[in-house]
């Protein structure tokens, strides 16, 4: 290190810009028994942050159900793990990309997707799809239309280039997210349970390899960065931005996969946010040992960097490994193979410290389980009195509109709702020749090659109903993830969250956070799906407030027998179609209320878990006997737009449309029965032979059940109130992002 | 019928192509290094889709230099079967196998989804499989197939019926909105004056089976099973 | 007659040229052994009315790279006017 | 001290270029009316040891533009040498 870096005068200032609080800054010289140097400053600054540490919501995390039968790796690790038979287990994880994709939404976007896959490789899964979940700003303003073409791309030029299919997500277009938008990306890999490795240096004298990318000066602080608001300041730390290079990713997962199946490594860990410090310290951490590295030894590519900035350098698409005895010239012959740099960069020590060198000269020497183990806090939290004005919201105030028709093209064009085909078009979903359930219904569904097996994904976040009513909108969250699964016939086995909040330093954002675990955990334990992995991303805020709270989750779901696997749309003239569940008339917290009246507010839907648990059990039920032509979750838009995608959504896997002709069940506001967003509901087909048996599962589950017309015909009919051809829903549902993106 | 499938740094279609050989038309597979140059005896040389060297510059330009290609560019010349599919493709019009050249699409996007091409020779180790007009669902997913050559390039093209396939709509009609990426004349593939080597946009190795929504590539590998090959 | 604007925009010196990398490394292995360093960029070339001042050409130019043709947050360019 | 290479690649003019176009389109929407044209280039910097004669860096300039840097069936290319 140059001498001035080791002599710099660590000053209250200095302190205050590595977003350490001066408490904090006291245990580290407690910890140490001296006062760091910048180096070591640097070190904590990375790993206490908000991003790396969890400082503020480790505690109430901690209260989510991680464990299951099936979970062989929770929480902790990379990525969580689940078996699902056969010898073969699934790792997924979700991680936010939302700081770096606001100020360059390309790269940003980009290098998020790289992050995440890294995370499933680096476990010794290949990755076999991706998904994403998106929220900005209205489509209106021309400078978010531009955000969300950039997030876009950078998510189809990674994961194509990566010959990864995208397979699923969502994107919500929302005032809220106007000044903060939120990338959210997942990855989902295979793995056999023999080939899984973790992220632990263990074995005295072993050797620290370290492979891919050269280190450069660009994203350091990413850390510290993504974890406080952004100001106008922000555009100015534009050394945050990294560049994405999705070609030597693709050569790292490739080596990393055929050094992991050759079993020459101990451990293997990504570099991701904080880098090789964060890299280094967890592995020693995690393996109970000691590590030590020379920074002169890492490969760089620019002159001059100090080991501060060696060290706290997010460059891209790097791995640090720890390789068995004996193995070392192996892994080089592998790396060789793939032309990836790579260089052994120290050794495993029983120390438990981390000492970094620089060409001998130790610049660093802290514990690793302290940097680690960031402080632990427990932000004050107080209800935000608006909670009470939308509990209070009259809805008979609202007017029911007389051209209730038109209401419904209107919502089919709403970006949140209509068909996100401008997106998914863009994303190879298809590659590695598994997806059989492609975009465009309730999950997608990937095969396993080799067995019968299937696996039924989905991403959903409701950030509305979460603002509104943090508690129940959560539940709900859970709730449409895995009814989305147990449409398509598949049995939830896990989830990963992403948690997208303002600043937990605000005691009411706060209260939003932690009535949001409280309900994600209830909805986890009801229905028995445990939370194997997830992300917080917090500081979501700009000068006119915080985002909603966001809770994503993405689900996973597993086939026996991935031939029962049903789509949502109409199949065949005469097909019998019925409502399970009740379809209920309030229109609170509802796209529809929003869009056509232009208020935000009301009672947040109630979900009963055992009545939502009842109805994926029929639902699973139902496809595993083959009685389904047909199932779809009614979630937003309500009934009415459920409806009218039974209708037209087969035309994304080139089936034709398809009319129907129903009645409107219930009694109450017409307009509620159309367009809210009642929980617990699937609308169903199946053919007319078929009835009976359809009815007796329903019945057996307890779940109420209503038949309520035919499919067939050119025109979507709805009792008396809809009648519209199925061409003209398509026309607006299908072409209106199009049409704006243009 | 043997076959290889080249890999290079960023192919990721080459799995793909590989299970579709084996494990759908039951032949013998053998994956070859872009650094090796022996192709291991093949009837027919599979150079997949993906991202050869991430695409970087201009697809299939650094690939091309890839010691395999001077292997595969011997075994063409020898009248040994080369299919190239979707990057292979633009990896052969690199390496002068076949004629012409792959801009950026027109709508500047990359796309993915099926698409209708119409055969129009079925005189070729890839298509006589097909009927003349015969229509095949297949799915397409690039940023770079819009299909470009020179007037008197696509002159030699037709007068020696080089166009194999191209895009169409369900019921066979060349559509302007048929053609998906800006192609010249809805080419999606064409073939060299030998006929031996056959490069095609659309992906035979995605959809060769109903469960994945498509099985109208095997008509594809099925004519190449059909071939009379002949190294000479 | 018109304006000819000519554009080139690289990418900043410290933010990494995956591409340029993967260039060199290629040339390198084809046998081009004294290149030591390669770096993408874009070439743009622009053509305005000719009714339009030099002045007018260039404040607009200006405009155009750092609104449209480059990002500012990685790249820097520079461009030239002609009139032909 | 190095040569320092500048490689410029365009389209010819016979090739449709839809990015030009495009990028085009979205200036004169943006109110820059007095654009008549624009093309889409590439621009490559290369650096050779200075060891070498200023004959051999326009020679293996010329070769590497020839093999990789250009597609010669629907790009063109000029290069520029200095020492630096
Ligand atoms: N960003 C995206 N990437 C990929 N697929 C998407 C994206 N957004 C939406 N989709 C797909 O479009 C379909 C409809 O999405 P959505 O309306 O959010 O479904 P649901 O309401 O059932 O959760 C789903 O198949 C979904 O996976
Ligand atoms: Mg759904």
């Amino acid at each position: 290190m140059s001498p001035t870096m080791m002599d710099i005068e660590i000053t209250p200032k200095i302190i205050a810009e590595h977003g350490l609080k001066p408490d904090e800054y006291d245990r580290i010289c407690k910890i140490l028994g001296r006062k760091p140097n910048m180096t070591e400053l640097g070190l904590y600054s990375v790993m206490w942050s908000e991003h790396c540490g969890y400082k503020h919501s480790r505690a109430l995390l901690k209260t989510l159900p991680t464990k299951g039968p099936k979970v062989l790796q929770g929480p902790g690790e990379n990525a969580g793990i689940v078996d699902i038979g056969e010898g073969w287990a699934v790792a997924f994880k979700v991680e936010s990309h939302n700081h770096p994709s606001a100020i360059e939404p390309y790269q940003g976007a980009a290098t998020g997707v790289g992050g995440i896959l890294r995370d499933i490789f680096t476990m010794g899964a290949r990755p076999i799809a991706s998904l994403n979940s998106l929220r900005f700003g209205p489509l209106t303003d021309p400078k978010v239309k531009r955000l969300f073409a950039g997030v876009v791309h950078g998510i189809a030029d990674y994961g194509n280039c990566m010959g990864i299919p995208t397979v699923a997500g969502e994107v919500v277009f929302d005032e809220n997210y106007s000044e903060n938008c939120l990338v959210n990306a997942m990855s989902v890999g295979l793995v056999r349970h023999e080939q899984i490795i973790r992220g632990r240096a263990t074995g005295v004298g072993n050797p620290v390899i370290y492979i891919g990318a050269t280190t450069g000066r660009d994203g350091i602080h990413g850390a510290t960065f993504a974890s406080t608001e952004i100001t106008n300041e922000s555009t100015e730390k534009r050394s945050a931005v990294q560049v994405a290079d999705p070609f030597m990713e693709k050569l790292l997962m490739e080596a990393t996969l055929e050094l992991i199946h050759g079993d020459l490594l101990v451990g293997i860990q990504d570099m991701g946010a904080a880098g090789l410090t964060c890299s280094t310290c967890e592995m020693a951490s995690r393996g109970g040992a000691g590590i030590e590295i020379d920074v002169a030894k890492v490969p760089q590519r620019e002159k001059g960097m100090t080991p501060y900035e060696i060290l706290l350098s997010e460059s891209q698409e790097r791995m640090l490994l720890v390789a068995k005895p004996g193995n070392e010239q192996k892994v080089h012959d592998i790396l060789a193979k793939w032309d990836l740099h790579a260089a052994t960069i120290g050794i495993v020590t029983d120390t438990g410290r981390m000492v970094v060198k620089e060409n001998g000269k130790v610049v660093a020497d802290v514990p690793a389980d302290s940097l680690t183990e960031a402080p632990i806090y427990h932000p004050a939290k107080s209800e935000p009195a608006i909670l009470q004005k939308h509990r209070d919201f009259d809805e008979k105030s609202v007017l029911i509109p007389k051209d209730l028709p038109d209401v419904l093209l209107k919502l089919l064009s709403d970006p949140t709702i209509a068909s996100k085909r401008w997106v998914y078009r863009q994303y190879d979903h298809m590659v590695r020749s598994n997806t059989l359930i492609r975009p465009g219904s309730d999950a997608a569904v990937i095969r396993v090659k080799g067995t019968k097996l299937g696996l039924a994904m989905c991403i959903d976040g409701l950030g509305s109903y979460c603002s509104l009513d943090p508690y129940e909108g959560a539940k709900i969250v859970v709730a449409e993830a895995a009814r989305n699964i147990a449409c398509s016939g598949a049995e939830p086995i896990g989830m990963t969250d992403c948690l997208n909040f303002g600043s937990p330093e605000k005691p009411e954002v706060f209260y939003y956070f932690d009535r949001v675990v409280s309900g994600l955990g209830d909805a986890s334990r009801a229905f028995g799906i445990p939370i194997t992995g997830g992300n917080v991303s917090l500081y979501n805020e700009n000068p006119s407030g915080a985002i909603d709270p966001t809770p994503i989750v993405g689900m996973m779901g597993l086939f026996q027998n991935v031939d029962i696997a049903v789509t949502q749309w109409f199949k065949d003239e005469g097909d019998l179609v019925y409502l399970l569940g009740n379809i209920g008339d309030s229109i609170g917290a509802s796209r529809y209320l929003q869009i056509q009246h232009g208020k935000k507010t009301g009672l947040c839907p109630k979900l009963d878990l055992g009545v939502e648990l009842a109805l994926h059990k029929a639902l699973r039920e139902l496809a595993e006997s083959k009685i389904l032509q047909s199932a779809h979750d009614s979630s937003d838009g309500g009934f009415a737009v459920t409806l009218a995608e039974c209708c037209m959504t087969g035309l994304t896997h080139e089936a034709p449309m398809l009319g129907a002709k129903l009645s409107l069940p219930g009694s109450g506001r017409l307009d509620g029965r159309l367009f809210g967003e009642a929980q617990s509901r699937a609308v169903v087909s199946c053919n007319p032979g078929q009835a009976a048996q359809l009815e007796a599962v329903a019945k057996k589950y307890g779940v109420p059940i209503e038949k309520i017309g035919q499919a067939g015909g050119d025109s979507l009919v709805i009792g008396s109130e809809i009648n519209l051809p199925v061409s003209k829903l398509a026309d607006l549902f299908f072409t209106s992002i199009e049409k704006i993106m243009a | 019928m043997k076959f290889s499938v080249t890999v290079f740094p960023g192919s990721n279609c080459d799995h793909d192509c590989e299970y579709v050989v084996r494990n759908v038309m039951g032949q013998p597979v053998e994956m070859v290094w872009h650094k090796e140059t022996d192709l291991r005896n093949p009837d027919c040389v599979v150079v997949p889709g993906g991202f050869s060297y991430g695409d970087y510059l201009r697809t299939g330009a650094i690939a091309r230099f890839s010691p395999v290609m001077k292997s595969v560019a011997d075994f063409a010349a020898k009248g040994g079967l080369v299919i190239g599919i979707c990057n292979g493709f633009q990896i052969l019009c690199e390496a002068g196998l076949l004629p012409g050249a792959l801009l950026r699409n027109k709508g500047l996007q990359f796309i993915c989804q099926n698409v209708y091409i119409k055969v129009e020779q079925t005189d070729t180790p890839y298509t006589n499989a097909c009927k003349p007009g015969q229509v095949l669902k297949i799915p397409i997913a690039h940023g770079e197939g819009n299909y470009f050559i020179d007037p008197e390039g696509l002159k030699k093209l037709k007068d020696n019926r080089q166009i194999v396939v191209r895009y169409c709509d369900i019921k066979g009609n060349l559509t302007p909105e048929s053609n998906p990426n800006g192609s010249l004349d809805n080419i999606a593939g064409i073939c060299n004056e030998k006929r031996n080597v056959f490069g095609l946009m659309p992906h035979p190795d995605r959809s060769a089976e109903d469960i994945l929504g498509s099985h109208d590539g095997q008509f594809i590998w099925n004519s190449i099973l059909a071939a009379k090959v002949g190294v000479s | 007659m018109s304006w000819h604007v000519s554009v080139y925009v690289t990418l900043k010196p410290s933010v990494m040229d995956p591409q340029g990398a993967t260039v060199q490394r290629a040339l390198n292995q084809m046998g081009y052994k004294a290149v030591t360093g390669v770096r993408m960029g874009k070439f743009t070339e622009l053509e305005f009315e000719a009714g339009l001042s030099e002045e007018d050409v260039k404040k607009q130019g200006d405009e155009i790279c750092d609104k449209l043709l480059a990002n500012p947050n990685i790249e820097s360019y520079r461009f030239t006017v002609e009139k032909k």
